[in-house]
């Protein structure tokens, strides 16, 4: 299968490569995705665009994403910036704005980028009107994972879709001694948290908050029922919390010690991992969504490119981005990073997890009814300074007191104070 | 009868080339330790200085936008909370490191048998990096996972440590795992030094009678202070450049109760994109440095003029 | 008194300790013990670990006990667990560091009591002065100093190499070992410098053959602070590699630090302690140089 | 071997001045010691004869040699340290060849040379241990073998005996003249033991305050102090000093010691060389061996407060009209504490102070000799 895809490739790349390319491409690709199932993700398009004709290699950072950003810096101002790099959000807009970013307006217009991509990662991806960067895929970060044990323990049989019907059903499983919500205990998981539950309140608190950065709405009375709600959540969480990483919530969950647990879909490559099953351990939803709509809070990886001045490596970057462009990049990249295309035109087989599949079908209806929001908590959003001073108000609110109020009125001083 | 010396008679005498040129043999091994600690040192933090001036984002711009980047750090709460731990942090960890470390250094003094197994015990920890440090020590401290959850296992219900899950203590988690860091190897400078002192000084204490403790504390430890200036420089750098640890062991939660100012400068230079900000952070933090770092010169200065003095 | 009547004491036989010397012995080694307990514990949670199953450690806890024992880990720490493109385990990047950190901790080392030597036993105009500026650098927070030595480096023509890495690490740790060994040899006797120079050694005759044989307690301190500290450094060890050349932290935090990736905490364990070992190994051999009385004879 | 001069030596450290003007011609061949207090300047002075420590003003001549600017491994000079300063990681075979090494002596002959001062020092069976393993007395026998081996031209001892117990010192001490005896060095020696420093010693320099009290033979130090410091630092016990009124008239001078019953001293006409201090105030200073219980002398009344017999001699702690002295007489006299006895003062061995110079008030026969010391300084 995989070998046919290949041949399929190579066949293709040839064709390009008989019409325009005259050195080997080369290309040398920045990216944190290190180790485990990410590193084979991406060592598929090293072998794909090997089998293009590319000659690949390849700078892995591990860590956490600010070493990878780390780097970068280091090598754009020692001058050798990378020919490719893995960014995202807001981030691929600041670096288009030095200038050192490559134009591929020739290739996606080729390639018909604009069709195919998905329409909230277009803007991202040409943050000046030119395209600078592919995207890899589309992880959805508003995931609500149900242990399955729990949730017949309390004699539930749907999966909540409004915030009412979870805080039922979570209240029965206090009642029962279990946890209601799994959470860990770092800053980007209580911000990934409060986003989904801003999400579920309005997806119109969601874009003016989050992407507007609107005072009015950060500090208004949706925000504070937003608090409210996720106040509610924190009372339901076990007291060990705090410092916890991302995985342990997802084992409590799927072990059925606790009953929920909101956190993007690259929980499914763990779940893969330590053996745990779709509908015997664990269910999988949208997060609830008081509208009725369905939700969707997007989140991508996406390759930026900077100008080179060697041809060989001007060729690799074409080469590269359309290789990242073929469907058939985006299933094999996708499948065990638990995330899905990020072109809308490619249908998810068997090999994917149920959980990805639906992924994709709820993309298509939230895309239809006009709730797709890009991530504030995973930089797809605000810039960094933003999303920081505003995870330090979700994190202090939910270990400390502070009331609803206070917290609104915070967010809006926080994103202030950054200015 | 002599004629009484006048100080008129004093004049300084020129110093022969050979005695000049014999001179320079120390200064010409220092020298290439002179220009890159040189350039490391002072280049560096001038650059530094000067970008903190700049309206750098992303990258390095060369102009000049005043003090602004300065004072706006005040107003954020991450950078002041983090000044906060980092005082507090430091003052623990730098005293306690201290004392288990001398303590220990003394207790391995006795003639201790398997002393060379035990100190490599007491040694390892410092092998391990701050990350696996921190990564460790939040399973331990974990109420879920670590001992609360295993004493559990054995029966006592009742007992709860939940350390790191408070806004108050969690500060103390990181104390605890800094320090059981640090502490071996405070132990073998101390060891390597206390070897280093003349068992006279030690008898001639026991023949005053004054009890070990006391010899210790008046004879031994004064003979060793430049070890003990060097354990203080050490662990003073470590509580400044604190940072994996803290990010793999409480993240600088809960909330940013446990935030420091590396995180801070890191966190501009690097994932925000503020270079101007993070760079005037880093200079607060030299500028702290310095502070903190006067007086233990003066320490080391007023001891060595004591020292001098007595000879 | 007649000779048969003199009682000869039984020489062989240590004095018997009073009850409050064993009471004080016994007090003694609980606490080593218990401190020696304390300090192990999380060693012994690797350790475990590093004998677990990861699918277990992922299901159960971090830790436990090893339900299902496994020596695989080891194995595939060492040669065939995935980092980046190769499935090579740590064993290049093990290697990869010791070609790095061992070059820069000898050269560090060897500079450092250079320096320490010539800092106090030689006559030096402001050598105090000299000694705070060298001890400003040990407090340089590294993030601030990374961008002006990518720039320095590239400089150099050095960026991305082992060369390059290496420099860095020697330049910031020169301002440790001198520190460290300007602070032992303050206490080495002036008169064994002073016998040497009247014997007529010179500079770096006295250091050969006086102060470097009086200098393993802190040359073993020196060496153990450079190995683990430029062995585990991770910001420059990232920022400073390439595919060409990439020390063990990079791959050590690949197995152990993943943002959102799956974690690896069975081999992960047992690459920390692979990575572990080199150190370990010094403090064990360095051990013996620790012995009392190194410099009895010589001090009055 | 060669002779030592010292000129003009000074020695600052910033404002303190360590040593001020110090002028000294030592003979080949010639034993010299330097005493004084701790911190009177005569290490400083030895260092810097080492050359470990510069001049800050003035020249030293080695022989013909000009060595003020070398540095010491040219000026070929041995020191032995107080501490010895052995080498602790090298045997002593070793530490005894460094210095050859250094002058890239040939082997053979450094095995030799080390032969040689080990079978002169006895430490024969001692070549291969550690300092460690060494006792005091070896160690101090291996720190000279180390200053022999090299046969220099000058040497140089820093208190060497005085980390050893008594028995061993007074033994080193024998050996040491013994061995100068032989082999005729020129020597340095610098102690504060006053009994080394009048045994060993050829001349005595005393010194204190960075400066030269009193060059002399040992015989005249003790005798014939220069000054009231000079007389006080030499001798054990430490000489009587009375503070006396001069009186009568020229040809029978009396010493008046003030008091509530005074008690009046007759001179005679032996010591005419204090009629100019007629009606003034001198200090008499005066032996406690020269107080003895009978024969000739001025006759002292003294309670006797302290009887402390040391052996070979009685010593008493004697009360005189309210001052205190200190008498020492032969073993067999033992008066009665809190007795009154009458003791025979050796007025012609006294030694005369004007206390405003501190300086001795020569006696007419010895006059000649002070001022040419003096004009000798001053040229």
């Amino acid at each position: 299968m995989t070998k046919m895809m290949t041949g399929l490739l190579a066949g293709t790349a040839a064709l390009c490569l008989g019409l325009q390319a005259q050195a080997e491409p080369k290309t040398n690709m920045l990216h944190q995705w290190h180790s485990g199932s990410n590193a084979e993700a991406i060592n598929k398009l090293g072998e794909m665009y090997e089998a293009a004709g590319g000659s690949w290699n390849q700078t892995a950072v591990p860590g956490h994403t600010s070493n990878t950003i780390a780097r970068l810096r280091a090598d754009v101002i020692s001058g050798n910036p990378p020919s490719a790099v893995q960014l995202k959000g807001p981030e691929i807009g600041e670096w288009a704005k030095t200038g050192l970013t490559a134009n591929l307006n020739d290739l996606a217009a080729e390639e018909n980028w604009e069709e195919v991509v998905a329409p909230e990662l277009v803007s991202v991806m040409k943050p000046r009107g030119e395209w600078v960067a592919a995207p890899m895929n589309i992880h959805r970060i508003d995931w609500m994972w149900a242990s399955k044990p729990a949730m017949e323990a309390v004699g539930a049989t749907e999966l909540p879709t409004t915030w009412d019907e979870f805080n039922a059903i979570a209240g029965k499983m206090a009642e029962q001694g279990i946890i209601p919500v799994a959470h860990g205990g770092q800053d980007w998981i209580d911000g990934t948290l409060f986003e989904i539950i801003v999400q579920g309140i309005s997806t119109e608190l969601f874009r003016e908050a989050f992407i507007e950065m609107d005072l009015d709405a950060l500090q208004g009375e949706e925000m504070q029922a937003a608090f409210d709600q996720l106040r509610l959540m924190v009372g339901w969480m076990d007291d060990a919390f705090p410092g916890r990483g991302w995985e342990e919530p997802l084992r409590m969950m799927a072990e059925g010690e606790a009953g929920f647990y909101f956190h993007g879909d690259w929980a499914i490559g763990t779940m893969n991992a330590a053996g745990y099953e779709y509908d015997v351990d664990y269910l999988c939803a949208g997060a609830p969504m008081n509208s009725g709509q369905p939700g969707y809070i997007l989140n991508s990886d996406s390759v930026v490119f900077f100008e080179q001045s060697r041809e060989d490596y001007i060729e690799g970057q074409k080469l590269l981005a359309s290789t990242i462009m073929t469907p058939e990049f985006q299933k094999v990249f996708n499948v065990t990073k638990g995330s899905i295309p990020a072109r809308m035109d490619v249908e998810l087989g068997e090999d994917f997890n149920p959980c990805q599949r639906q992924n994709l079908q709820d993309l298509r209806a939230a895309a239809e009814a006009g709730t797709v929001v890009r991530s504030m908590a995973h930089n797809m959003a605000v810039p960094e300074k933003f999303r920081k001073a505003m995870f330090t108000v979700i994190s202090e609110f939910i270990t400390s007191d502070m009331d609803s109020q206070t917290a609104a009125r915070r967010m809006a001083e926080a994103v202030i104070n950054e200015y | 009868m002599p004629s009484a010396p006048h100080a008129a008679d004093f004049r300084p005498r020129p110093k022969s080339r050979a005695r000049r040129i014999s001179e320079l043999v120390p200064l010409a091994v220092l020298l290439p330790t002179l220009i890159t600690t040189g350039i490391y040192i002072f280049v560096f933090v001038i650059w530094n200085i000067y970008l903190s001036l700049t309206s750098s984002t992303l990258l390095p711009v060369y102009d000049f936008a005043g003090f602004d980047a300065y004072t706006r750090l005040w107003r954020n709460p991450r950078w002041t909370t983090g000044v906060w731990n980092l005082a507090l942090f430091g003052l623990l960890y730098i005293g306690l490191t201290t004392l288990v470390g001398v303590v220990l250094a003394i207790l391995m003094d006795q003639k201790v048998r398997g002393e060379n197994l035990l100190r490599s015990i007491f040694l390892y920890p410092i092998a391990i990096s701050f990350v696996v440090t921190g990564t460790t020590w939040q399973w331990i401290l974990n109420p879920s996972t670590g001992l609360e959850a295993f004493v559990k296992q054995l029966g006592w219900q009742g007992f709860e440590m939940g350390l790191i899950t408070s806004r108050e203590t969690a500060i103390y988690a990181v104390v605890i795992a800094a320090v059981w860091h640090a502490a071996g190897f405070v132990m073998v400078m101390v060891l390597a030094a206390l070897r280093g002192v003349e068992r006279d000084l030690v008898k001639a204490g026991q023949i005053d009678g004054a009890p070990m403790l006391r010899i210790y504390r008046r004879i031994v430890l004064p003979a060793i202070w430049p070890v003990l200036i060097s354990v203080l420089i050490i662990l003073l750098q470590f509580a400044i450049k604190t940072f994996d640890l803290v990010l793999a062991l409480t993240h600088g939660g809960p909330g940013i109760s446990t935030t420091f100012p590396a995180i801070f400068v890191y966190d501009r230079l690097f994932a925000a994109g503020e270079l101007a900000q993070g760079a005037a952070a880093a200079v607060w933090m030299l500028i702290g440095l310095v502070v903190v770092f006067l007086p233990v010169l003066a320490l080391n200065w007023a001891l060595k003029r004591r020292k001098g003095g007595a000879a | 008194m007649t000779v048969a009547d003199t009682h000869i004491p039984d020489l062989t036989r240590r004095k018997p300790r009073s009850a409050g010397q064993i009471a004080g012995r016994v007090a003694l080694y609980a606490v080593l013990l218990v401190m020696a307990g304390f300090v192990l514990m999380p060693l012994a949670v690797i350790a475990l670990n590093s004998v677990r199953v990861n699918e277990d450690i992922l299901r159960e806890s971090f830790i436990g006990w090893p339900t299902r024992l496994t020596l695989e880990n080891w194995g595939t720490a060492w040669s065939t667990a995935c980092i980046n493109a190769s499935c090579t385990g740590v064993k290049p990047y093990f290697w990869a560091s010791m070609l790095m950190v061992v070059p820069a901790t000898v050269i560090s080392t060897a500079v450092g009591l250079l320096n320490g030597f010539a800092l106090t036993k030689w006559r030096m105009p402001c050598a105090d002065v000299i000694f705070v500026c060298i001890t400003i650098g040990v407090f340089l927070p590294p993030q601030v100093v990374l961008l002006p030595w990518a720039i320095a480096l590239s400089w150099l023509g050095l960026a991305k190499s082992l060369t390059g890495l290496a420099l860095v690490h020697i330049i910031q740790g020169t301002c440790f070992t001198t520190l460290f060994c300007r602070n032992y040899m303050i206490n080495l006797p002036d008169d064994l410098i002073r016998a040497a120079q009247i014997d007529g050694a010179g500079f770096f005759r006295t250091f050969w053959r006086i102060v470097l044989p009086l200098s393993p307690p802190i040359i073993i301190v020196t060496v153990i602070w450079q190995f683990t500290f430029i062995w585990n450094e991770f910001l420059f060890a990232v920022t400073f590699s390439s595919s060409d050349f990439r020390p063990i932290t990079a791959a050590l935090m690949s197995l152990n630090a993943d943002d959102t990736g799956v974690s690896e905490y069975g081999f992960g364990s047992a690459a920390v302690l692979i990575a572990a070992i080199p150190p370990l190994v010094i403090y064990f051999l360095g051990g013996r140089y620790f012995v009392r009385g190194l410099t009895q004879g010589a001090v009055k | 071997m060669a002779s030592l001069s010292i000129e003009t030596i000074w020695k600052a450290y910033g404002d303190v001045i360590a040593l001020r003007d110090i002028n000294l011609e030592i003979a080949d061949g010639e034993f010299v010691v330097l005493v004084g207090p701790s911190g009177c300047g005569k290490s400083t002075l030895l260092s810097i004869i080492a050359g470990l420590e510069d001049t800050s003003h003035g020249a030293l001549h080695l022989g013909a040699r000009d060595v003020t600017d070398l540095s010491p491994k040219d000026r070929n000079i041995a020191l032995v340290f107080q501490s010895y300063a052995l080498y602790p990681t090298m045997t002593v075979r070793q530490n005894i060849t460094f210095g050859l090494e250094n002058r890239r002596v040939p082997r053979d002959e450094q095995a030799r040379a080390v032969a040689e001062v080990a079978k002169l020092l006895q430490i024969e069976p001692l070549l291969d241990r550690k300092p460690a393993q060494l006792s005091g007395g070896q160690r101090q026998r291996v720190a000279m073998g180390r200053a022999l081996v090299r046969d220099p031209d000058l040497f140089l001892f820093d208190e060497p005996l005085s980390n050893l117990d008594a028995k061993l010192r007074v033994e080193m001490r024998t050996e040491m003249k013994k061995l100068h005896k032989r082999l005729g060095q020129t020597i340095v020696y610098v102690t504060h033991d006053q009994v080394e420093a009048m045994t060993l010693s050829d001349r005595i320099v005393v010194m204190n305050g960075g400066e030269i009290q009193q060059v002399a033979d040992p015989d005249t130090i003790y005798r014939k102090p220069a000054n009231l410091f000079v007389a006080g630092f030499i001798g054990s016990p430490a000489m009587n000093f009375l503070d006396v009124e001069i009186t009568g008239r020229p040809g029978e001078l009396s010493a008046v010691l003030p008091g509530p019953s005074p008690v009046t001293l007759p001179l005679g006409a032996t010591r005419d060389e204090l009629t100019p201090y007629l009606g003034r105030r001198v200090t008499l200073g005066i032996r406690p061996e020269h107080l003895r219980p009978g024969g000739d002398g001025l006759p002292l009344d003294c309670t006797v407060e302290v009887v402390e017999p040391t052996g070979p001699d009685t010593m008493l702690v004697l009360d005189m009209a309210g001052h205190a002295l200190v008498a020492v007489t032969p073993a067999e006299y033992r008066p009665a504490e809190d007795s009154r006895i009458t003791l025979a003062l050796q007025i012609d061995e006294a030694s005369v102070f004007d206390p405003e110079t501190g300086r001795r008030i020569a006696r007419a026969e010895e006059g000649a000799a002070v001022e040419t010391l003096a004009a000798r300084r001053r040229a």
